[in-house]
């Protein structure tokens, strides 16, 4: 990764299409100053961002589409994920650990989010959809600002 | 996704394969329950050895199955993950509900010694 | 697949996104009725096809986007790839064997495209830009025309 | 990508791994038309064991150091492609240039013995 690239992808929210997030996201991770294990922490989290879109922003109907950013940079990689679903009430809630509105969920994903990204944004409007924004820095940029 | 069964005295041992995500775990739910359903089995055991991602999606999915074993009297082990599932599993707090083991054997021998959970 | 499947990507034309290309078709392909050998070819034509949007539309500038548009039916596998390049001034004689305006290039691109994928259409205006299309028909597809 | 090379008598041993596409070959070009260069090597062997794709840039990037090299008297050989990857290069007509051995061993005796092209 000599300069910057950004990989926009467009899909239908069926669940065969949270694989595919993950391809993308480990390919373009793997030619940065990444770790196997900062690999295997932005696969679970890009997963649990579109798993939410499909499930709460579009309840798992098929004919929703999510749209998935990527930019990959010297610095770091920065995961945008939006929905135009339903959106959340209450985001602060909504990220609590446990927190679900469906009962057969753990309500872990956005705690996963958290954890193994640097850093994890979320808009989010009642009836127009979700942006979840996340960004993880590479090795070499960590040390730097140590 | 193949759900690959055996049965073992009172368990029902489940070898889960490739990434169990929302797709795979709503793929896999049903026919486990009418597995667990139909063959009247105490125990679940996870055996996670060929099973090489898994998010919150897949944890839901165990934990659901825990749910519907565990409030018969039953106990769910889990078998074999390798490091990063092993973390997804740690970091989720199942390890609290389920004991994890090297492999399935280990699990069996457990659950029937009585000593799990 | 039990339904349609669209993808849309969109990225910069650069040489390192040939590989992504190729890794969103075997993606989507892998749960689909081909054999691996049907997915060894459409990876070298999309390879083929992106690579000559980036080379030869954008002349290997970073600063062109090329779009990728992938539809997956139980049918078969269209792949759609757009930029908004040069063009090609005669599309027949680009398509013949060994044709290529750079020296150091085989001209073999459109020979594998149509080698590997049951249908190939260009469509290119010089100054505008190309489009192609392929086609491979899934094998139970096949089996029902035979 | 690494370029991994072995001198052997008056060959250039070349091991190619991974994706051998538009990407690599343009990486990959400057950096052995150098060695070349620098080594002096008559022929060259590619040892295409470790490459697990191909398409017309990988195989226009095997042409251009072909051609390098026959203008000088020199032979290049092709060793241990796999399937797939030996479909594309007979469709590409590259045999008709260059000969294919199973290995890397094969084609340096074949080499030596002044049996290729
Ligand atoms: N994209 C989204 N659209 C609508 N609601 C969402 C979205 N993402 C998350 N939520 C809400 O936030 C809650 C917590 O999300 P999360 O922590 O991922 O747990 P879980 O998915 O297990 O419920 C969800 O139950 C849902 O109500
Ligand atoms: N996307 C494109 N934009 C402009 N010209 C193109 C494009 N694709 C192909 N061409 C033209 O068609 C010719 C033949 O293409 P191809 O068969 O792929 O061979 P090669 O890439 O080896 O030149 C190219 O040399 C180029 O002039």
């Amino acid at each position: 990764m000599k300069t910057k690239n950004q990989v926009k992808l467009e899909f239908p929210s069926i669940p065969e299409n949270v694989a595919l997030a993950r391809v993308i996201v480990a390919t373009m991770l793997a030619g940065m100053d990444f770790t196997l294990t900062d690999l295997d922490d932005a696969k679970v989290a890009v997963s649990e961002a579109v798993s939410n879109a499909i499930l709460h922003g579009y309840q798992n109907r098929p004919n929703g589409l999510v749209y998935l950013t990527i930019t990959a940079d010297p610095e770091g990689l920065e995961v945008i994920v939006e929905d135009y679903g339903r959106g959340i009430v209450d985001v602060a809630k909504a990220m609590e650990p446990a927190f679900s509105t469906l009962g057969d969920r753990m309500g872990m994903g956005f705690v996963f989010m958290q954890s193994f990204m640097d850093k994890v944004d979320v808009d989010s409007q009642v009836g127009r959809g979700t942006r979840v924004r996340m960004y993880k820095a590479c090795r070499q940029a960590m040390r730097a600002v140590q | 996704m193949d759900l690959d069964i055996d049965r073992n005295g009172n368990a029902l041992v489940v070898r889960l394969q490739g990434e169990i995500d929302l797709c795979a775990a709503e793929a896999l739910r049903p026919r486990l329950d009418k597995e667990i359903e139909r063959q009247k089995a105490k125990h679940l055991v996870f055996n996670l050895r060929g099973v090489d991602f898994i998010d919150s999606s897949g944890i839901g999915f165990i934990l659901g199955r825990y749910k519907r074993v565990k409030a018969l009297g039953g106990k769910v082990a889990l078998a074999g993950p390798n490091r990063s599932v092993h973390r997804i599993i740690e970091l989720s707090g199942m390890y609290k509900l389920m004991e994890g083991y090297a492999n399935e054997v280990e699990a069996l021998r457990a659950l029937e010694g009585g000593k799990t959970g």
